[in-house]
């Protein structure tokens, strides 16, 4: 294992550091806690946003902390849900008074951790709605999960959300959007390589000097299927093929699309995987009004890449264009 | 009928059952899991014992959401908010009270097991806490309706709990950690119905004595 | 070799087409040349940034294309300069009438290739400029270059320089402000692992399963020294006492910092590294006016990290400060 | 006196002798470079033979840019550059002339080594390109002062170029990519230089047939 490290028990804690450092005009921390929140938190009158999840996935949650996405996230340890005394710290801190929302990717942990600390703040007084986000069409009820994985399509339930929260929506309207988004963003994945978690010490999983894996979890959780690696055409074309047999598009839908890096596949890469999924998409008809291609959402150092398509429509797209500032996505 | 003294004695009893038993829940854990069941629950009901000189002279109500949220904040792992949700759940059956009867207890236990469920969303074949909470709270329902005393319903609840427990080594597990070994997970005992067996067994003792 | 990639002949095509089709708002390509200028290009009474080289170091350049920064890039093959009818091309296409600056790293490649098209460009009746950036204190005259290369404080020569045009500065004064960049600004890398060249098929040298390479260029070419991998710590203490045995730093002075990942390296390995400088530098009394954690200047799929540190003086302060609006890069 | 039209038949020639050495050339760059240099130097002079038929008639000024910027824009490699900026800076010395005489003749090369110093960052012991070019370009200057003829002084040119190809073989590059091997760059002949005597070579063909 060859990291930039020192101590493998201290990595989310300097890590959280080194962010915090970094990104003053962005992100207080919490006391000792591993919850990171905007600088002007909490926004009076405003909704506020609350994510997070196992740390390793970075920029997820933290770089998207400002104005426009997140209010507040709380960091697990490595591929660890966060504990719901650590989200409730969050949820506290952000709080402005018109409610708090928690975007929650699907994995059983989190879903337990997050609505634990839902129902913690509810006993304080403080109104909490959820979204779970389960973007990934790979597979259904994997390891870690009942039902759908969430992966890199919830970067774009924090923008729109966060949009809707920062032009004043009310909860129910601010969740309604997240909601709508969740249910119209659908993501796939692959792999080439395995991440090494500090505290294992070892790759987490085993795959050929010629494979690749379709569908495989940010946490190394099983795909579909292992094969012989093929070209970006052709990867395009699966995880594509499995995202639209999802979605219900038509000729001229507009979408949003993200090419997703895992950590470790160069964005020169990225881009020829865009490259492909722009010809395929082209081809079908289907107008593509965005596109974000880098590392979102990824697993350590992993090599590979996860494709998010999100079907827009007038409020969605107003929504995605509108000005954002933290430290890992802007628009101005 | 039963003061909340008695409630200090039985979280006592659980704490110290609990953390005599820290390696077996951990090995248990180990051979399904990530190895650190017993350390989650030690840790947390450390953390409990703490706090139960000025748990003393509370209502029902306050010691055991003390106890639920003592175990949320420190157990780490999913056992940390599904036995924490357990806590709450019962203890808002009995809020502001200081004596409490048999409907409270079914209540209580009805609570914990709905707790979980939802918590975890889980049921009964999953291999978990519940394959050794709902056979003991269907036990302790049958034994009251059947008009037995407390003492003879959580004693029938205990073995239930047991039968439970053993249960668990041969199917397989569909929540938690041990699902992701799928079918490797048969043949061993499920740690969070181990500890629940436990702390039923911790209210026994303490029942005996008193 | 496991790569994303369709055909190793392609890379740079389909990379440049996939920049496009992801920023059409931000990106042109001139033709079916090497070169991206900005989509308003070219900006009447302006002067023009253009920069460049190989490729393989995504995002640099052309993800640093826009409001505030570069005007155009020509992009050779990869690791390999860019030809002087390419870069030509570029001067051309955002010649706004006010003359062109090339910001030009240090390769004898580069340099050879640049000036060229400066000539060319001087022959037309262009006035071009040049500024060489130079920040690696790891080894003077290494493989490909005379004196010290240029790697991730080239970003910051952009952002200053670019900054300068945006605001209409003169070409002598823009050239000032890019040479007083590259004369405060120092840097130094390791690398843990290295990158695999698509035409090449293989690794690009070799290193130990527990060594890191101090001083390690951005195309592989040599560095100071292989050794045991150590912490965190003590990679940012060799990195910055090297660093900061050649600038002239002084309690109080303020630094603008850049820790950048060279591809392979994940995001958490880069704060925990920042955390280090920043208690470094802060141990020194030196104040850290802005910090930048992430990739700009990466060589392909290589673990490992540089650091940068910029002196500042009031104007290098506004000038960084100042709004950007990029593909790579953005202030609000 | 030396028409222009003799300078197409120069061009045409180097480029003949070029292409028709570009797997030599190609092999001494693989031993200390990339393995390109007779793949670059080919396709630059292929594409100026395809320009031939329009630059006939035209100034010696003139021919010589378009073949400085064809080679340019096609060769690919540090010999673009170089030869391109060496013909362009030659053509600076007698643009728009018909013909030329030696102090012309001088000029160019003379502007032609600066031109490569300049681009090159170079100089001779380098083992470059220069070290073929400037022994033939001292030989010419000093065949000229004695008065010797243009066809005498180009072979003793000839003859300093071939001399310093051989040089080449024993010193260690400072430039370019066969510096990159440092001492095992020894015992190898420089394919820059070898083009450069190629080159020449290619003049007093011409010049020998006229
Ligand atoms: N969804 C669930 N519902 C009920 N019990 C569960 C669930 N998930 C896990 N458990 C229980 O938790 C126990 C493991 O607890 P622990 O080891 O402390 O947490 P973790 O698995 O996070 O390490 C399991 O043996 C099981 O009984
Ligand atoms: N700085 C320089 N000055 C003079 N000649 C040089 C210089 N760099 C390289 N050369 C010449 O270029 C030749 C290699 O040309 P070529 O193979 O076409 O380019 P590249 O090295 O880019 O592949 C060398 O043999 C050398 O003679
Ligand atoms: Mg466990
Ligand atoms: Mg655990
Ligand atoms: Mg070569
Ligand atoms: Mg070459």
């Amino acid at each position: 294992m060859k990291k930039i490290i020192n101590h493998k028990e201290d990595v989310v804690e300097e890590m959280l550091q080194g962010m915090v450092k970094a990104h003053p005009e962005y992100l207080k921390r919490i006391d000792d806690s591993n919850v990171l929140v905007r600088k002007d938190a909490p926004i009076k009158g405003k909704v506020a946003l609350v994510s997070g999840g196992g740390s390793g996935h970075e920029p997820a949650h933290g770089g998207f902390v400002g104005l426009g996405m997140l209010d507040g996230v709380a960091a697990g340890e490595v591929f660890t849900s966060p504990t719901p005394e650590q989200i409730l710290k969050g949820i506290k801190a952000v709080d402005g008074g018109k409610g708090v929302l928690l975007i929650i990717k699907n994995y059983s942990g989190d879903v337990m951790n997050f609505e634990m600390a839902a129902e913690l703040a509810q006993m304080e007084g403080i109104e909490v709605q959820q979204v779970i986000v389960n973007d990934d069409v790979a597979v259904e009820d994997s390891t870690f999960t009942v039902g759908r994985r969430g992966i890199a399509g919830t970067i774009f339930v924090h923008k729109i959300a966060g949009a809707a929260a920062e032009k004043g929506m009310d909860l129910d309207d601010v969740k309604r959007v997240a909601e709508k988004t969740v249910k119209n963003v659908k993501s796939m994945g692959m792999s080439l390589t395995p991440c090494v978690v500090p505290a294992v010490g070892k790759p987490s999983f085993e795959i050929g000097e010629d494979e690749m894996e379709i569908g495989l979890g940010i946490h190394g959780e099983p795909g579909i299927r292992k094969e012989k690696i093929k070209p970006a055409r052709e990867i395009a074309n699966i995880l594509l093929s499995n995202i639209l047999e999802d979605m219900k598009l038509e000729k001229d839908d507009e979408v949003a699309v993200m090419v997703n890096g895992l950590g470790g596949t160069p964005l020169m890469e990225l881009y020829i995987l865009n490259r492909e999924v722009h010809n395929l998409l082209n081809e079908k008809g289907i107008k593509i009004y965005k596109t974000m291609v880098g590392e979102y959402m990824t697993s350590l150092e992993m090599a590979g890449s996860s494709i998010s398509v999100l079907k827009l429509d007038v409020e969605l797209k107003q929504l995605l264009d509108a000005k954002a500032d933290t430290p890992a996505f802007r628009i101005l | 009928m039963c003061n909340s003294n008695i409630l200090i004695k039985i979280i006592e009893n659980m704490g110290k059952n609990i953390i005599e038993n820290k390696d077996y829940l951990t090995e248990l854990d180990r051979a399904i899991g990530d190895a650190d069941h017993g350390i989650n629950m030690s840790k947390g009901f450390s953390a409990v014992d703490a706090k139960l000189d000025e748990m003393s002279g509370k209502d029902w109500g306050s010691i055991l959401k003390t106890v639920a949220m003592t175990l949320i904040s420190t157990v780490g792992g999913a056992s940390g908010p599904l036995y924490g949700t357990a806590f709450l759940r019962a203890s808002t059956v009995v809020d502001g009270k200081m004596e409490i009867d048999k409907e409270d207890i079914i209540n209580m236990f009805e609570q914990a097991v709905e707790g979980i469920k939802m918590r975890g969303k889980s049921n009964k074949g999953d291999k978990t806490i519940l394959d050794a909470l709902i056979p003991a709270f269907e036990a302790l329902k049958l034994a009251y309706e059947e008009g037995k005393d407390t003492k003879i319903a959580f004693k029938m609840a205990e073995e239930a709990a047991l039968e439970g427990v053993e249960y668990t080594k041969d199917i397989i597990a569909k929540k938690g950690r041990a699902s992701y070994l799928g079918e490797r997970s048969i043949g061993h005992q499920d740690p969070g119905a181990t500890s629940t067996y436990i702390m039923i067994k911790s209210i026994n003792e303490v029942l005996e004595q008193n």
